[in-house]
Parts: C-alpha cells; structure tokens; sequence
C-alpha cells in the first residue's frame, strides 16, 4: 500500500487537499472560509484529474511541425475536463460570494453558528 | 475588518450577550428584535419589500451601499413617536419580552454548545474516513505517469493521431472541447451566465444608475502605469484568445485576461468612464448574442453532425489563423462571454452596479 | 525535477492547513492567492500548459479578485452600519 | 433518422436559448406565459417522442452530438424512460409555474421578474439534460447548472430565511457535486472513458477479472452519497425543510416534485448503463441504498409528524417519499426500478399539488403557515381543499390515486426480491400508517367546520392555479386508474435503460 502511494504522490497529495478542503467546508465557522475549503476542494480534485492524465516523458498536447505520433503528446482529455471545471469553480464561488453579502446585509455576522443561534432563538419562540 | 479583530473576542461578546439580561443594545440584538417583531405577524423578514420608489430619493452618495440603507430598522416606531417617552403598555410589553428572551437564552446555549462539540467531532472523523478510503482505493489505481494504464486507449490515440485532420486545430485540448465535446462548453458558457444572473438578482440594488458615485480618482502614479500597461494586457488577451487552437489558451483564459484589463482600467479611471463604454444593458445583450451565436452555430454542426452528413465548413490549412473550422468564431464568443462577465462581477461586486 | 515537485506540493498542502487555522480572512485569501498560483505551477510541470494559463488567470486573478471585493465591501456596510446605529 | 430522433436535443436546447432572449420582457405575463409555453412544447415533444418509440422497432436510439461517434465525441439517448420521466417532469414544470404564478408576482420583486423566469428555463434545459445525456461528464455541468438555477429561484423571495435555505443547499449540494466530480474522476482513471456505454464493457472486463475492486466500489458509493445528499435521503435531508419551508408556492413545488428527481434518474442510468444490474449486485452497494431508504422513509413520517408549519411537513414527507424510492431501487431488480420509476411519477404529481393547494391557504389564511391558524380554510377554498385531499390520500396511498400503484408495486418488488421481504413490507406499511398519521388529522382540520377561523376575504385565487390544480388532480386520477399499461412500459423501459 505504501509503495504504491510513494509512486503516485501527486495524487496522493491531491487526495489529502480534498479531505482538507472538505473538512474546512464542513468544519469552518467563516462562511468565507467554507467558500475557500470549497476551492481548495474543487483545485484538488483537477490535480488529480490532471495527474491521471500525465504520462512520463511526453510533451503537452500541441501537435509540433506535423508528428502525430502517439509517443510524443500525453492525454488531453483531462486537461479538457478540467479546463471546463475551473470556470465552473468560478462561477460556484461567485454565486456564493453574492449569497454570503446578502446573508452579512440581513444577520450582521458571516458566522454560521451565530446564525443557526439566531435561528434556532426565532424558532424556538413560535 | 470586523471578523478581523478575532473570532474569539467576537464570539465572547456574543456569548456575554447570550447571558446577559437587561443590555439588549448590541447589533445581534437588534436582528432578534427584527426577527421577533416581523415573524408575529408572520410576514416573512422582507427588508427590501419596501420598494416604494421614495427609497432612491432618500440615498444619499456617500451610504449608497447595497442594500444597507434599507435595512435600517427605525427605532422610533417601536418606542412612541420620539424617542424619549415610553408610554406605560409598552415598557410592560418590553420587560416580559426581554425576561421571556432570559428564558429562552439559557435553552438555546446549551442546545448550541452540545451542536457545536458534536458537529465538529463528527466531521473530523468523517473527514480522516473519507481521506483514508480515498487513499486506499489510490494504491489499487494504475501508476502514475505510466503509458500503459488504462485511460491510454483509443480515445487517447485518436484525439492524437486524427485531432489535427478531424478539427484542423493544432491545440489537442482546444480541439476537444469547442469540436469533439463542444456540448460540454456550451453548458460550459451557460453556467457562466447562470451565475451572473444569479449574482445580479441577489447583489445589484434596485435604484438603478441614476446616481453618479463619488469617485475616488486614484493617485496619479496608479493611473499612469495603467495607462501603460493596459494596451499590452488587451493585445495579450486578444492574442491568446485568437490563437486558442494554434497554442495553449483559448477562450476561457483569453476571455479572462480581457476581462481583468476592463476591470484593471475601470479600478484606475473610474467606473463611470466603463460604464459610458459599457453599460449594463449593452453587457447583457453582448454576452447573450455570443451565447446565442455560440448555441445556434453549434447546434447547426450537431444536427447536421447526427444525421450524418458531413458540415460544409472547410477546415482551412492547419498552422494558420483561420484554420480550425468553427473553433476560431466559437473560441471568440466563449472569449467574449468569459470577458463580459468578469468585468460584470467585479463591477457587481466592487459597486453593486455595473 | 521530483524533489521540486514534492515541495510545492508540501506549499499546496501547507497553504491548505494555513487557511483554516488564520484568525484573519484577508490572511486566508492571500492564503488561497498563493495556493492557486503554485498550483498553476504544478500544473504547468504535469505538461498541461492550458490548464496552467487558464488557472493562473482564472482561479488566482478572478476568484481572489472577487474574494478581496467582497471584503471590502462588508467592511464597507459594517461602518455604514455602525455609524448608521451612531447617527440614529 | 426520422424527425423524432431530433426531438431530445430541441427538447434541450428550447428552454437554453429561450432563457437567453426572454431578457428584454419585463412584465409578469409575459414571461410567465413564455416559459410555460416552453415547458409545454417539450412536455408534447417528449409525449410525441415517448409514443413514436412505443410503436418503434428498435427499443432506444442514440443521437450523436456532432460529427464523432460515441468513445470521442458526446451523446444524448433516449428510451421509453427518458421520454416517460421528461414528459412527467416538463408537465409538472409546467402546472407547477401556471400554480404558483399569483404568489410569485407578489413575491419576486418587480425588478427581479424576469431573471426569475430566465432560471426557470434554465431549470427545465438542465433537468432535460440530466434525464437525456450519455455522458458523465456532461452530467456534471449540467448538474451545476441545476443546482445553481435551483438556489438562485429559492432565493428569488428575498427574504431572511430563504437567503439562510439557499447558503445551506449549496454548501450540502457543493459536497455533493464534490464527490461526484471525484468519482468521475476515479471512474476515468480505471476505465478511460467518459459515456456510459463504453465505460460499462471496460467495468465488466474488470469485473470478470476482478481487477481495480476498491476503486470500483469506491466510484459506485460516491455517486450514491453524492445523489443520496443531492435529493435529500435522510442523513443528508437537513437543508430540505428550510428550502421548501419558506420559498414561493411554485418553487416550492418544482423544487419538490422535480429537482429532487432529476437526480435519481441520473444516478438510475449511473447503476443501470454504467455498471449494469450483475456487476452492481457484486458490489454490494444495493442493500445499503435499501436500508438507507427504509430509514428515511420512517423517520421522514415520524418527523413531519411533530411539524406545525404546513410547507415545512409536505417538505418533510418528501423525504419520506424520496425514502421509498431509493428504497425501489435498492431492490436492484427490474421490477424493483419500474416501481420506484412509478413512485417518482406518482409523487412528482401528488407533491407538487399539495404545494400549491397549500400556498393557496397560506394566502387565504393571511399568510400566517402554521396549521392551527388554517383550521376550516378547505371550506373556504373548495378547489384547493379537494387538491389538497387527493395529493394526501394519494401519498397515503389510498386506491384510485397515483399512490396507490406505486406502493403496491414497491411491496409486490420486495416479495418477489429474495432477501429482506419481511422487512420491507412491514417498513411500507409503517411508513404507510405514519403518513395517514399526518395527513389524516391536517385534513380534518381544514374540513372541520366548528372553531373555523374567519378569513378575510381580500384574497381571490386567480383562475390559472385553479386550472393547474384540476388538471393536476386529474392527472393524478389517471395514474392511480391506469397503472397496468403504465408498469409493463416502466418495466421494459428499464430493462432496455441498460
């Protein structure tokens, strides 16, 4: 078991980042903070993606002077994904930005456990 | 920075308030009050609900702030006409709400404080089960880096050896995504768009442009060198959005530069000299003629792609600028929209107004 | 070429941990500034040079852009606020 | 390559290119009637499509988007399922925003209009792309957009705790989406392929061998929790009731009736088309799905049980009906998928009525949700009390309504599954039980005629959600009268999804 992950050590890596990204988006109080965890999460999971598709000794996918040839390029599918996935990335972060300055313009406080307090105040009273 | 001074003090300071009895006077305070007042009658809390036009007149530049001003929760109303007098039925009302309030205190922490403990043991463990499954599936995956695991099949090899004579495009990743799987970045350019929208309904305040903003004019060294730099940074821009198919870049990063060179010149000359460039309706309707150019022109190729006849559009020599067939038009409208609603979220975000 | 590699991937992972255990936020997003532009660096060493220009240009510049904005502006509502509750 | 094989993809790309030019429109009617229109068109496309398949020699067909075939480029098909579940879906859109139409023009401000109905759109391409797509890849994106087009109408109401509902869906549907991307990302590491059908000849390949088994495992879980926190099963439903609780009628009941399921089908196909019914059975994942279902379908009951707030119980019955669902597919027979296939089409139905019917008494009861302030309302508001009766009887499950068949069938798939009968039975009659336990007393409280309150008489519902609602009960009627015909087409829809 160890040996195999001392080989593949990005992705190794990239696996330890999403359980940190994970864990500071479930565990973090700052709604900002979560956004990051979020981020975090989202990078880790396309550098896994992009590790899968490396392939040792071969060049980016940009066909030079007309080789085509199979030895020379590695594999452009996963860059392709997570080109896509990045600019998703964005606009999931954006989209939450917005929410958290509404949530600080009615609650006063970016904390969620202040605000789950002061839900669970407004609620227990009705 | 408010969350600046740290969290602890913050929190302790809600905490005090947590306990304290008669001082009601600290800002969390006055949310419950709001929350008390507007959920017994049950209107659900609408701060904004007011739009009766008065509220623009009202603004003043200076606090012209999203959404702030409409929030202020006037306090006259609550207590008699002007402040000072409090008649007899209202003190009485206000003692038994802030004993009931006592009361509910003392349920509410205990019922946070066992929340808070339980909710972050169990996502320490979940997180620490996650990564070690994770890590355990990774020993059985193939080896890093090796030709011979298994996502180098004949996908791989085709996108290789036939990318440049079936989409005429030297750049294999850009060929990929605007002709081999061009679906993906239409839903792509329409999760860009999804958000702007979205942004737009929660940020943009309601009055509309009529107010022009005291602009902060910047020092004068700030804005010489952008007026420097911002020429090279739009040709870069433009170069690696032309070139998408030739060498790495292509619309998305391309349309991303542009939108930082609009957003870099609106920071140092003012958003109002953007804003006669490009004012909201004019950044809507661009971005949705790219979409829409990007949608039909594309979906002309995948109808004609499914049945089966072979789309008329000459792939041109590879190597030169208009060579990719459809990829040079497509990667210019994804360019165009990436830009478009960069620059419109940092003009959301820095004005609330475009 | 590997023991470069290890350590920005050490940086990725340290920038990771660094941001939840920041008091302040401005600190965690410079934080997560640093942390996508290294990795757009790693990404440029796994031979995807796309993926690095696009990282670099889109998560590190428009997503801290933005992350900064925000800031500003609750600081800017939080003296609105304050000075709001002081003239009243 | 007859004219029906385009329909899938105008069916997609209608409500696309409809949100982006409904910019200009500002007033009310307008927008509303241009969206319903949408929905209708691809809910008669889809029927057209579902009954050209019918008599159709070949059982499915695959519509290539663009000039490469299937491994290279991306695909869409399309099945008796797929065209059954658009057409249920895009109906439901479709009643669901004639519903609720009055109460949003009250409560979306009139600046907002019409980026509310360009989510609208959005929301309807996005689900039709989940419902059509081969790839998972393109499931992905459009999942994203679903999710965003969801939280930004949740939100369109503006008020404290829909803001609240939205900030904790996305942070539960982030996690979601995560893993989800992760196990696509495993599922390409192993197998290389991105569209389903050739990712399920390599998986089998594996299989036989019995090469790569945890990452196997791994990817098939991943995709469960991620679609399990996506359409709220019970450990993973906390952001529901908020949701659902405090958002206008017609999002109420479109995020209830449709959102939810749009992921249930994807994670279908995912079982069905990418690992195939043997290969999932060895993975063991089954039974978890199972016990997770009867889980959810318990508590869900019990829960709604101790609710005063009238949306916050329908919301919370939902995660009960969710229950029963996943509880259908954990059976991993094809008779178990038909009937879980039956439920989602009788729920999408029932709920979104309830919704309705229920923002109808909100409105006549002064606003005020809780339920001891509605006491006598169905006398007031006769239509909206007889929809609200049917969708109740039909989730409990009461012959001649939708609910009915779906239940029956969930209990004949559990007989003839070999393992866990008992339990099954018992937990559908429990659950059965539970929910007349709430259903039951709040109807009597709406038909009750003493300690009625006086209703101020200011609110006149307007004539499209009375239309909505009987045609909704009417289409609930048929699919608790017409459930022989219905289930042997579920049934060999799903066993050529594969």
């Amino acid at each position: 078991m160890l040996e195999a992950l001392r080989s593949n050590y990005i992705e190794a890596t990239a696996l330890i980042l999403f359980g940190i990204g994970l864990a500071t988006l479930l565990w973090e109080k700052n709604l900002i903070k979560k956004i990051i965890g979020f981020n975090i999460m989202e990078t880790s999971i396309f550098l896994f993606l992009t590790a899968k598709g490396y392939i040792a000794g071969r060049g980016a996918p940009i066909i030079t002077d007309g080789i085509t040839d199979v030895e020379y390029y590695i594999n452009p599918l996963p860059s392709a994904i997570v080109l896509t996935g990045i600019v998703i990335a964005v606009s999931i972060t954006a989209f939450m930005l917005a929410l958290c300055l509404k949530i600080y313009d009615i609650y006063g406080t970016l904390d969620m456990d202040k605000i789950t307090v002061m839900d669970m105040a407004e609620r227990s009273e009705d | 920075m408010p969350e600046a001074k740290n969290d602890k003090n913050k929190f302790d300071k809600f905490v005090n308030w947590v306990n304290a009895d008669e001082d009601i006077s600290s800002r969390e305070e006055e949310n419950i009050a709001d929350d008390d007042n507007d959920n017994r009658n049950d209107k659900s809390r609408d701060h904004f609900d007011n739009d009766s036009p008065s509220i623009c007149d009202r603004l003043e530049p200076e606090d012209f702030h999203m959404g702030v001003v409409d929030e202020e929760f006037d306090y006259s109303e609550m207590f008699g006409d002007d402040s000072g007098r409090i008649d007899q039925d209202q003190a009485a009302a206000l003692a038994e709400n802030s004993a009931r309030r006592v009361v509910l205190r003392k349920g509410v922490r205990d019922r946070f404080r066992t929340t808070q403990v339980f909710f972050t043991l169990v996502s320490v463990l979940l997180t620490i089960g996650i990564v070690g499954v994770l890590l355990l599936a990774l020993s059985q995956m193939p080896q890093f880096g090796d030709p011979a695991s298994p996502t180098n099949n004949e996908v791989y090899e085709r996108y290789v050896q036939r990318g440049v004579e079936d989409t005429g495009a030297t750049n294999i990743v850009a060929a990929i995504i605007l002709d081999y799987r061009a679906f993906d970045t239409l839903g792509e350019a329409f999760v860009l768009f999804t958000a702007l929208i979205g942004v737009i309904m929660l940020v943009r305040t309601s009055c509309g442009s009529q107010f022009i903003l005291v602009e902060r004019t910047q020092p004068l060294m700030l804005r010489f060198m952008i007026m420097l730099i911002s020429p090279f940074i739009l040709i870069y821009g433009i170069y690696i959005l032309l070139n998408g198919h030739l060498t790495p870049g292509g619309g998305f990063s391309g349309g991303a530069i542009l939108g930082s060179a609009l957003s870099l010149y609106a920071i140092s000359f003012g958003a109002q000299k953007v804003r006669t460039l490009l004012s909201f309706k004019t950044l809507l309707i661009s971005i949705s003629i790219a979409l829409l150019f990007y949608a039909i022109v594309k979906g002309y190729s995948f109808v004609i792609g499914a049945s089966g006849l072979s789309s008329g559009i000459p792939l041109g020599t590879p190597g030169n600028l208009f060579s990719g067939g459809l990829i040079v038009p497509l990667n210019i409208s994804v360019g165009i929209v990436v830009a478009f609603t960069v620059y419109g979220l940092y003009a959301l975000f820095s004005e609330g107004e475009v | 070429m590997v023991f470069f590699q290890i350590l920005l991937l050490g940086f990725l992972v340290f920038c990771a941990l660094a941001v939840s255990f920041t008091k302040r936020i401005i600190s965690a997003v410079v934080i997560f500034m640093s942390y996508s532009i290294v990795m757009s660096i790693i990404w440029l060493m796994l031979e995807s040079p796309d993926l690095a220009l696009t990282e670099a240009a889109v998560g590190a510049g428009i997503t801290s852009v933005i992350f900064l904005l925000v800031i500003k502006r609750i600081n800017t509502m939080e003296e609105a606020r304050s000075n709001a509750r002081g003239k009243k | 390559m007859q004219l029906y094989h385009h329909f899938p993809f105008i069916i997609i790309m209608l409500p696309m290119v409809m949100s982006v030019l409904i910019l200009p429109f500002k007033n009310e009617i307008t927008l509303r009637s241009i969206s319903m229109l949408i929905q209708a068109i691809c809910a008669a496309l889809s029927f057209w499509l579902f009954a050209s398949l019918l008599n159709s020699p070949v059982e499915y067909f695959t519509y290539q988007l663009g000039s490469f075939p299937a491994p290279w480029g991306n695909e869409l098909r399309a099945g008796l399922i797929e065209a059954i579940m658009s057409g249920a879906f895009a109906t439901v859109l479709f009643f669901s925003t004639m519903g609720g139409g009055q109460d949003t023009a009250r409560d979306v401000k009139p600046g907002k209009r019409h980026y509310f109905y360009i989510m609208i759109n959005l929301l309807t391409s996005s689900l039709m792309v989940l419902i059509y797509t081969n790839d998972i890849f393109t499931g992905y994106v459009f999942m994203e957009i679903h999710m965003l087009a969801a939280c930004a109408i949740l939100m369109a109401k503006e008020s404290g705790e829909t803001i609240k509902a939205t900030i904790k869906y996305m942070c539960m549907s982030i996690v979601g989406s995560m893993l989800f991307l992760l196990s696509i990302a495993f599922l390409y590491g192993i197998t290389g392929h991105l569209l389903m059908e050739p990712a399920k000849i390599v998986i089998a390949r594996f299989a036989e061998a019995g090469l790569y088994w945890i990452p196997m495992v791994l990817t098939i879980t991943l995709f469960s929790i991620a679609v399990f926190i996506k359409s709220s099963l019970l450990p993973f439903h906390t952001w529901l009731p908020d949701a659902h609780g405090y958002a206008t009628t017609s999002v109420s009941a479109i995020l209830s009736g449709v959102v939810l399921k749009g992921y249930v089908i994807l994670l279908l196909k995912l079982i069905i088309r990418v690992y195939g019914i043997d290969v999932s059975d060895i993975l063991g994942i089954m039974p978890a799905i199972f016990w997770l279902g009867l889980l959810s379908m318990t508590m869900g009951s019990l829960i709604a049980l101790t609710q005063k707030d009238i949306k916050r119980m329908i919301a919370y019955s939902s995660v009960a009906h969710i229950g029963y669902i996943f509880m259908g597919i954990g059976f991993n027979t094809i008779f178990g998928f038909a009937a879980a296939g039956y439920h989602i089409l009788a729920h999408a139905f029932s709920k979104s009525m309830l919704f309705i019917a229920a923002g109808r008494f909100i409105n006549t009861a002064g606003g005020s949700k809780n339920i001891p302030d509605l006491v006598g309302v169905a006398r007031k508001d006769k239509l909206a009390g007889v929809a609200f009766l049917v969708g109740a009887l039909s989730l409990i499950g009461i012959p001649l309504f939708a609910g009915f068949p779906s239940k029956f069938y969930l209990a004949t798939a559990a007989v003839r599954e070999g393992q866990g009968i008992w339990i099954a039975v018992i937990v559908l009659a429990v659950s059965t039980l539970l929910n007349a336990l709430y259903y039951i007393p709040t109807l009597q409280k709406f038909f009750s005629r003493d300690n009625a309150q006086e209703f101020s008489a200011d609110y006149v519902p307007d004539k499209s959600s009375s239309i909505a609602l009987v045609c909704l009960i009417i289409a609930n009627i048929f699919l608790g009268v017409s459930y022989i015909p219905l289930i042997s087409i579920l049934e060999r829809g799903f066993s050529f999804l594969g």
